[in-house]
Order: structure tokens, then sequence, then C-alpha cells
């Protein structure tokens, strides 16, 4: 256990002492996440990989979109100092771009150029990261953004199936599940405070 | 008493002895094609292998889709994957039948807010016998089965007549659903 | 001789999943090849920010069929790690029994798949007569054949029900009194050992540059590289059991490999049996409804050992009932895209449906 | 001339009577299979259903040499079995069972196949096609050096004559036990010829989707099935004739037959596929070396048991 603690904090050191941090975290003991500036991530990433923390193991983006920025992620790993590493960094959403790290980790390749197709974040240096990996003719703004809507996505091009109301209100009450829709309602509205 | 004297039967009265004739043959040798659209295909190998041993009613899996009869939908449909089944069921020869696995392909099932997956399979393509279940187990699979097995006896699996009569309709709604249902080549062109 | 272009899948005998391998073929000799996938994309990212988190437990079963445990596993950690929930000691164990038998239940369905391409359909069948076995056993823990939705944050569903030990024992007895015949139907078959012996390789020097984790790797780089080992989750650090690795990657090693991980397996599963202590099997995850649970603010990367090497799931909480952002790492995304387009060209036509069994392919969680 | 047409006649009912024997056969066998590999296994006369449904199907065309090579196919292989003689002394042309005659006539239907598969223009039936022909260049030379091994013994080429020398010198007195290289070489070919595993390099579904068989549906398929089981009673029948000593009568022909054919089938189901360059080598190692010590020491030194 003592050893893996002094595992956090080798890479505490390592990173913080060479580059301006914004913020740390340490998850637990096989994990810590260092939030930095754009421009120093690729140069974070090369320290990394020269000590020892080779695998690339994800890289994918979060949509901010109340603060207008995305969030790219890049997540590594030491196979004999066992530490997950994530290293995030913030792009501004309007025009999102940041270098590839092709020459760092060659295995990017195609979480790049996925991150492109879901989240609109540009790659210079990687070849191919504008084509289309998983969609196909897709017609809307990237999938993953906040503000793409499936549903309404899916409403407008795909039918729903429609079941027929085959049934009679022999009593004339109020349905239960009518009830129960707006008692759920009315909890939202207690929940929200009114809004939406 | 029956009448020994020969009376010629009509041509559709013929026709119709050797659609029965045929039909028998159909339902007793049905050979899939297993299109693993989906996660439904994991309950086949249950279903093929001893447990249940599909193959005592004369079904088996056949490699491509000339050679097959029954069309295995099992499970969700991406638009990517449906512009490939369209092109895989008119490849296949008629008399030709779809079973629909799962309820992705009834109504969308857990699916049915997502941005890539269809809703309702028999819009694009007849479906005749549809499996449901999240995953519908290898009893309900082997059950299915021996639905489209009732139907063609039955002479109600028409999914494929049907396909010809409303070409039009069906063509309309993949044209509404996919845009364009020609598969352009990635990384050829 | 001109090249030609040849796909293998989506629909295709040789192809495992629903995703097409393209391939330029001179004669017989792949000379290019790209796998395409997204044939799988249900927008599962998406979807599970648009559930709750309970009703995300449901959900996340799906991302990968053969081995749907993990997934769970993997979220469950995830979740446990950004809430700081405590798992009862029993949970842990019984965490590792289901596991353990998943990767039992995906490594007999591997190694019998190997007969697909080689055309050895007896392997195939005797296998998947193990398996069915196993989701029998599945389906009395957990109700469920296949989707099990039995690991959930905060321990598992229920416990074990009475009994089911010696249903586990037996089987297990059953499969290792049967493990040399297997071995002797397969890999120590001749006319097998043509096809796997020195061919499909993934050279040593390049594991790092693709990103392989799992057998794959280990098969290459000859280190006990295992989560399990190296950071250990669940009670994985009480529990004997060795890592098989070779140095030599070739088809026949990455099976070899499989096939001793089964007995591993088992002993792990032994050893569970034993050691698992009585008590709760879950923390109840919030007070009052669990719909309205809120999970707090953070984030969160939680990876598993799966049968093809590190499956993770990366959560970001904004605090609220919904997650923010999951991302999922699926374990065979790299040898999967990068492997098919690098290290298939050069082999034969028939290797191709190989390189995707024995490298364990996973197409819905390379699209998700 | 009626002589002729009798004659004619009486071969078509030797064709037919191949036809639904060997389709029975492959029915049981697929059941003995099936309990191989722990499960039940279809009905017996599962294989019969299959060919007579494909029969009742639509079907689409490539082209006319896409449909006339099936026929071409079919009627090669149906004339081909017209030769055969059943048992020692039944067949429908007396005097007419070289064994040279089935070699060049059986040409005629793979050449039928292979012209149709390639009119398909699917890249994977010209890629089984030729991995077909490679397989038969593979297995004929050594298969060939046995059997012209026993013509230089016997004098003969005529199946019936080659079964009735075997018969006349007493009971298992067959050339599978007299040459015993030679019966290894030659049931060894004979999987290649069946296209058993682990020589089926040219119908692998998993690498190339069935190989010729890939544009076939319908009426073209039933067609090469009924095609496939008449090759299959040829050469499970050559064999018979050549190296297992004829057939006195109707019933020794079928045990036999039956023997042979489940005995390959049984060893082909637990083997896997080998690749086709291995196929070859393999072919041209050891059973060409088999086959050529086999004729030596037969033909001069002249031991035989």
């Amino acid at each position: 256990m003592t050893n893996s603690m002094s595992n956090t904090e080798f890479v505490t050191n390592l990173v913080e002492n060479q580059y301006k941090v914004l913020k740390t975290e340490v998850l637990d003991q096989y994990q810590i996440a260092f939030e930095v500036k754009k421009e120093d991530v690729h140069s974070i990433l090369s320290l990394l990989k020269t000590s020892g923390w080779i695998q690339l193991s994800y890289l994918s983006a979060v949509d901010w979109i109340k603060d207008n920025e995305f969030e790219v992620v890049y997540i590594v790993f030491n196979w004999d100092k066992a530490v997950h590493i994530q290293i995030r960094t913030r792009l501004d959403r309007e025009s999102a771009s940041i270098n590839s790290v092709l020459p760092i980790y060659p295995g990017c390749k195609y979480y790049e150029r996925e991150a492109h197709e879901f989240f609109g974040i540009k790659f210079p240096g990687n070849p191919d990261y504008e084509k289309q990996l998983i969609l196909e003719n897709w017609d809307d703004i990237p999938p993953l953004r906040k503000d793409f809507d499936p549903r309404q996505y899916s409403d407008k091009k795909f039918s729903h199936m429609e079941y027929k109301n085959d049934f009679v209100n022999k009593d004339g009450k109020v349905s239960k599940q009518e009830a129960r829709e707006k008692r759920f309602s009315d909890a939202d509205k207690l929940r929200t405070g009114g809004k939406k | 008493m029956l009448s020994t004297k020969f009376s010629p039967m009509s041509k559709e009265e013929v026709d119709r002895k050797w659609w029965e004739i045929g039909d028998f043959f159909r339902r007793n040798s049905l050979w899939m094609l297993m299109y693993c659209t989906g996660c439904c295909a994991i309950e086949l190998p249950p279903a093929m292998t001893s447990a249940y041993d599909m193959e005592r009613l004369g079904m088996g899996p056949m490699a491509t889709p000339r050679q097959a009869d029954v069309l295995l939908v099992t499970g969700y449909l991406s638009l990517k994957t449906l512009r490939r089944l369209i092109y895989t069921y008119e490849q296949m020869s008629e008399p030709k039948y779809v079973v629909g696995f799962g309820s992705c392909t009834i109504n969308g099932g857990i699916y049915h807010d997502s941005h890539a997956v269809i809703n309702q399979l028999n819009k694009y393509v007849p479906v005749d016998v549809f499996v449901a279940g999240c995953m519908p187990n290898t009893e309900s699979v082997m059950n299915g089965f021996i639905d489209l097995m009732d139907l063609i006896k039955n002479k109600k699996a028409n999914g494929w007549k049907d396909y010809h009569e409303r070409n039009d309709w069906y063509k309309a709604n993949q044209k509404a659903a996919l845009g364009e249902v020609k598969i352009h080549d990635e990384f050829h062109e | 001789m001109k090249e030609m272009k040849l796909f293998l899948g989506p629909q295709h005998p040789g192809m495992s999943g629903n995703a097409s391998v393209h391939m330029y073929v001179d004669g017989d000799i792949i000379k290019r090849s790209y796998l395409l996938p997204g044939m799988l994309h249900r927008g599962f990212e998406k979807g599970m920010e648009r559930h709750l988190w309970v009703n995300n437990i449901s959900l996340i079963p799906r991302v990968c069929v053969v081995e749907p445990d993990t997934n769970e596993m993997a979220f469950a950690m995830a979740v446990e790690m950004i809430a700081k929930l405590e798992v009862p000691e029993r949970a842990h164990y019984i965490r590792m029994i289901i596991l353990e038998f998943a990767r039992l239940s995906i490594h007999l369905m591997s190694y019998g798949g190997l007969g697909g391409p080689t055309g050895l359909y007896t392997l195939m069948y005797h296998a998947h007569t193990d398996r069915n076995t196993i989701l029998n056993i599945f389906e009395k823990i957990t109700g469920h054949r296949v989707y099990h939705q039995y690991i959930v944050p905060g321990g598992v569903r229920k416990d074990l029900p009475v009994g089911i030990e010696k249903d586990m024992h037996s089987f297990l007895d059953d499969l290792e009194s049967r493990y040399e015949e297997y071995r002797d139907l397969g890999i120590n078959n001749l006319s097998i050992q043509a096809r796997i012996r020195d061919t499909i390789m993934l050279p040593k020097e390049v594991v790092w540059e693709l990103g392989v984790t799992g057998i794959g790797m280990r098969s290459a780089v000859n280190k006990p590289y295992d989560l399990r080992k190296v950071k250990p989750y669940a009670r994985y650090d009480q529990i004997e059991f060795d890592v098989p690795v070779s140095d030599y990657s070739d088809a026949y090693a990455r099976v070899d490999c499989k096939l001793q991980e089964v007995l591993q397996s088992i002993s792990i599963i032994r050893q569970c049996l034993i050691k698992m202590p009585k008590g709760d099997v879950r923390v109840p995850i919030s007070k009052g409804q669990a719909m309205r649970w809120t999970v707090p603010k953070g984030y969160a990367y939680a990876c598993v050992e799966s049968s093809r090497g590190e499956f993770g799931y990366f959560m970001v909480s904004d605090g609220g009932t919904h997650p923010y952002r999951v991302g999922v790492r699926g374990a065979s995304y790299p040898q999967g895209l990068l492997g098919v387009e690098k290290y298939l060209p050069g082999t034969r036509l028939d290797d191709a449906s190989l390189w995707i069994d024995t490298m364990g392919v996973c197409s819905p969680e390379i699209d998700r | 001339m009626v002589d002729m047409l009798l004659m004619i006649l009486a071969g078509v009912g030797v064709a037919l009577f191949g036809f639904v024997l060997q389709t029975s056969i492959a029915g049981v066998n697929r059941k003995i299979v099936g309990r191989i590999q722990k499960r039940y296994g279809p009905k017996w006369y599962q294989e019969f259903l299959d060919i007579f449904k494909l029969l009742s199907k639509r079907s689409v065309t490539h082209g006319w040499i896409f449909d006339f090579g099936v026929i071409m196919a079919l009627g090669g292989i149906i004339g081909t079995a017209m030769f055969m003689p059943i048992t020692s002394s039944l067949m429908a042309f007396p005097g007419y069972d070289n064994f040279f005659i089935f070699v060049y006539l059986i040409a005629v239907g793979m050449l039928g196949m292979a012209m149709s598969a390639s009119g398909s223009g699917n890249p994977l039936a010209s890629i089984g096609v030729m991995r077909a022909l490679t397989t038969m260049l593979a297995y004929e030379v050594p298969f060939m050096i046995v059997v012209l091994t026993i013509i230089k013994l016997t004098g003969t080429s005529s199946l019936s004559e080659l079964g009735i020398l075997q018969q006349a010198g007493g009971d298992f007195n067959w050339f599978v036990i007299a040459l015993p290289l030679g019966g290894i070489v030659a049931v060894i070919s004979l999987m290649g010829m069946l296209g058993k595993k682990p020589f089926v390099t040219y119908i692998a579904p998993a690498e190339i989707a069935s190989g010729p068989m890939v544009e076939y549906g319908g009426k073209q398929l039933g067609m090469l099935f009924i095609m496939h089981e008449i090759t299959v009673f040829i050469e499970v029948s050559l064999f018979v004739h050549l190296f297992l000593g004829g057939a006195e009568n109707i019933l020794f022909f079928i045990i036999k037959y039956f023997a042979v054919y489940t005995a390959l089938n049984i060893m082909s189901s637990v083997y896997g596929r080998l690749k086709i360059d291995q196929v070859v080598l393999f072919f041209y190692k050891w059973p060409l070396i088999l086959a050529v010590t086999q004729a030596f020491i037969a033909i001069y030194l002249g031991w035989v048991i």
C-alpha cells in the first residue's frame, strides 16, 4: 500500500515541478487527475511517456455547454507503477481544436477520429480525422454535444410504433396512470422550483 | 366412394397443389442466414447446439444470402446496418422469410429514443414472425421458428409477396429513414 | 496480378459480430485491410446521459454482448468511486464469482469460436454445450441468462440462492476433468496447430504503440500485466492465482494463455467459495427513492480486466440525477481498429477471421 | 438400337440409385456426426428435403454461362455415373467400366461447375474455383500413382475385372490390405476428393463464404447438390471397386460403401481445415512419397501381401 501511495506522490512531483497545473485531484491510490492548460498537454504527455506511462487507455471529451467549453481527457497508464493519470484540458467550444497526439501515442488515431465525429473537435496532425468512422451519412450536429436531442432526431426520422387505445374507462374515474403522471409532474415542479 | 374418373384440374388448382408440396419441403428445411445485427444473436448458439439442437427441425446456418431461406434479424438495427440488411434481403432467393428478434425490432425497445437505431423493422422489410423479449431466451427463439413453420403451412408467411406488391411503400420508408439506400465505399472512393 | 477487394462481413460466417473487414488481396495475401465499425452504433454514451443513475444499470450490460458482467462491474466501480460507497465484504466475493464465471463463459465461447474459422465444428459444439451450463447457473443466481443486471453500485442485487454452490462445484469439476480433452481436440490437434502456429503475430515491439491489453499483450511481452494483479479491485489481492504469459505472440500462444486462464478462473471461484464471509450484500445507495438518487460531482475512470483487456468507464457527474458524461473504453478497440489496419496485411485471407477470433474483437464495444 | 436405349435407361437408373443411396447415407451420417457433436442430429431423410426444397425455390440468374454451366455439371456427372458398376457383374454398360473413363468424364462435370461459378462474377467464387482446381492437382497425383501400380500389377483397368480379381483371391484379399501404403494414400486422397476436412479449402465458409457456391441459390444450388451427391457416389464407388474388392452382390456394395463414407466422415469431424498452400505441400510430401515407395516395392521388388 505504501508503495502505491508513493506512486501517486511520484507523479504529482513529476508533473507539478515542471508544469503549472490548474488543479490536482487524487482520486484513489491508483488514479490521479491533472487539469492543465491546452499548451502544456503535449509536453506533459511526452514527459509521462518517457517516464513509463506508455499506454494511452482512453481519449475523449466532455461537453460543458454552460461554460461554453469542451474538456478533452487523456487517460494514460503505466503497468509497472500502476497509476492511471487523467490529463484534462479545456477548449473553447466555438473553435475547438487541439493538435493531435499521434506522434506521442500512435494508438490515439481512432480515438481522435471518434472524438471529432461525436463532438466536432478538430485534431490537426491526424491524417484522417475528418472522415466518418462510426456514423454514416450523418446530417445533424455531432451527436454527443449536449444541445443535440436524440429523441427529437429519432421522432423526425423514424416512425414509432402506434398502439391502439382499445380499452374504455368504465366508471369514469381518473385513470391511475394519469394520476401518477400528474403526481410526478407536481413533484418535478416542486423540485426544480417551477422551472421547465 | 371416390370416383376413379379422371377430372382435369384447373391450372390454379395444379399450381396450388404444387405450392403445397413445396411448402412441405420449405418448412422442413429452413436454412437461416444469421446476420448478427444485434445482441440477440448470442442466444442462437445455444439454440443450435446440444441444448436445443435446431437441426432436428431441419434448420441450419448458411453462408451467403443466396442460399438461405430465413433472414434472422437479431436485434436492433442501426442505420448503417439497415442499408446492408436491405441489400442482403433483396439478394435472397424467393420464397424468403424474415424473423425479427427482440423488442428492438418491434418498437425500438430500450433504444427507442436513440439517434442511430430504427424503431420498427416491418416498415423497411416485411417481417413474418417477431420474437419478443430483451433478450428472448432460447425457448422463445425455438418457439418463434415453430410459429414460422406453422405460418408457412397455413400459407400466411407472405412477407416476400408483400414486398413485391407494396414495393413503393417500402422503398419510400427506406428512403425517408436512410436518405439513400446505396452504400458508398468508405475506403475506396 | 491486380489487387482485388474482398469483404469479411458484416454478413459473413467467419465474422463474429457485426463489423466488416475490407481487404485488398493479391492472390491469397492481404495487402491492405481496414475495419469498418459502426454497424452496432446505438448511441450508448448519449443514451446513458439521458437515463437516471439507477436506470443505467439495465442499460450498461448491453454494451458488450458476450461479456456483460465486466460492464456492470466497471460501471459500479466508477459510481462507487465518485459516490464513495463502501461495498460489503461478501458482495466483493460474489462479484468475483460472477466475473470469473463470465470469463469462463467467454473463454469457452471464443475457444469454441476457434472452430468456426478453422472448420472444426465439433469443438464449437462442445464448448457451447459447456457455456450453456454456465448460462443456466447464471439464470439460477440472477434470473437472467445473458444480461444479468446483478452487479449494481453498492454491492450485488441479491444474495446467492441456497444450494448454488453444489451446482457450481459440479460444473467446475466437470470442466476441469475435461480440460485435457479440450486441449486435445483443439490446440493439440495437428490440423489446428498448422493454422495457428507462427502466424498472425503481434510483434512485441508494437504492443504499446497500439495500446493492446489483455491476452493479446500478455502473450507478447511475457509479463503478468493483468489488472487483477497490477491494480487489484474487488478482493483479487486476497486470492492466489497466476497470470499465464508467453513471449511469442502467435495465435497459438494467445489461445494457450486463454486455456490456462480457464484453469485459473476455476481455482479463483473455488477459493472465493471458501473464503466468502457471511453478511450483507448491498449497501443502500440512497435514502428514500432510488430514482431520485444523485451522485456528487466528480470524475472517475474505473477499469476491470475483461477477457480481451482493460475495459474502462470514464464517468463525469455534475451532481445531478443523471450522469453528465459516460465514456466507454472498449477493450478490443485497439486490436480491432488499429490491429486490423497495421498487422493483418501480409497474412493470408484465411487468417483474417482467426485474428478476429483469437484477439477477441468484440464489435459492439467498439461501436457502442 | 433398342438395346442401346435400354442400356442408357439402365445407366440413368444407376445414376438414380447412386443419388438415392448417397443422399440417404449422407443423411444418416449427419446424424452420426451430430452424435459426435453431442446433439441429436436431423432426420435421416433431411438431405432429400433440402434438395427438393431448393428445387422448389425461385432463383436468379447471372447470365447464360452461369445457367449452362450448372446443367453441364449435372449432365456430365450423370453421364459419368452411368458407367459405374454397382456390383462386379451388375452394370449398365458392360465392358466400358474402365478406370480412365471416369477420370476423363468426371472432369466434364467439374469443368462445368468451374465455368458456371466463374460466370457468376463473384471474386469469392473465382478464388474458390482456383482453390478447388489446385486441390485437385494436389490429390490426383498420389492417387494416380497408386492406381497405376494396381493396373500394372493386374494388367487390367476395368473396375469389374479388378473386383473379380480381388474376390478370386479369397476373403479380404483387397488392395487396401495388399498394398498397405497405397491404401493409406488412397484414403487420404479420397478425403481430398470428397472435400472432407482437413482438405476442404475450397468450400471454407469462414474464409470465402462457401467458395464456388457463393452466388447459387434456389434451383441452381439444388442441381449442384444433386451433382455433389452423385460425385460422391462415383468417388466412393471407385474406392470400393479399386481397393475394397468390389462387391459380389448389391448388399455388400452398400455395406462397404456405408463403411467407407462413415469412416471418412467421422475422421473429418475432428479435424480443422488447412490452408490451401498447406494442403498442396502436404499432398506433395507424405502421400506422394508413400505412393512412390509403394509403387517401387510392389512393382520392382514384388512384395505384395
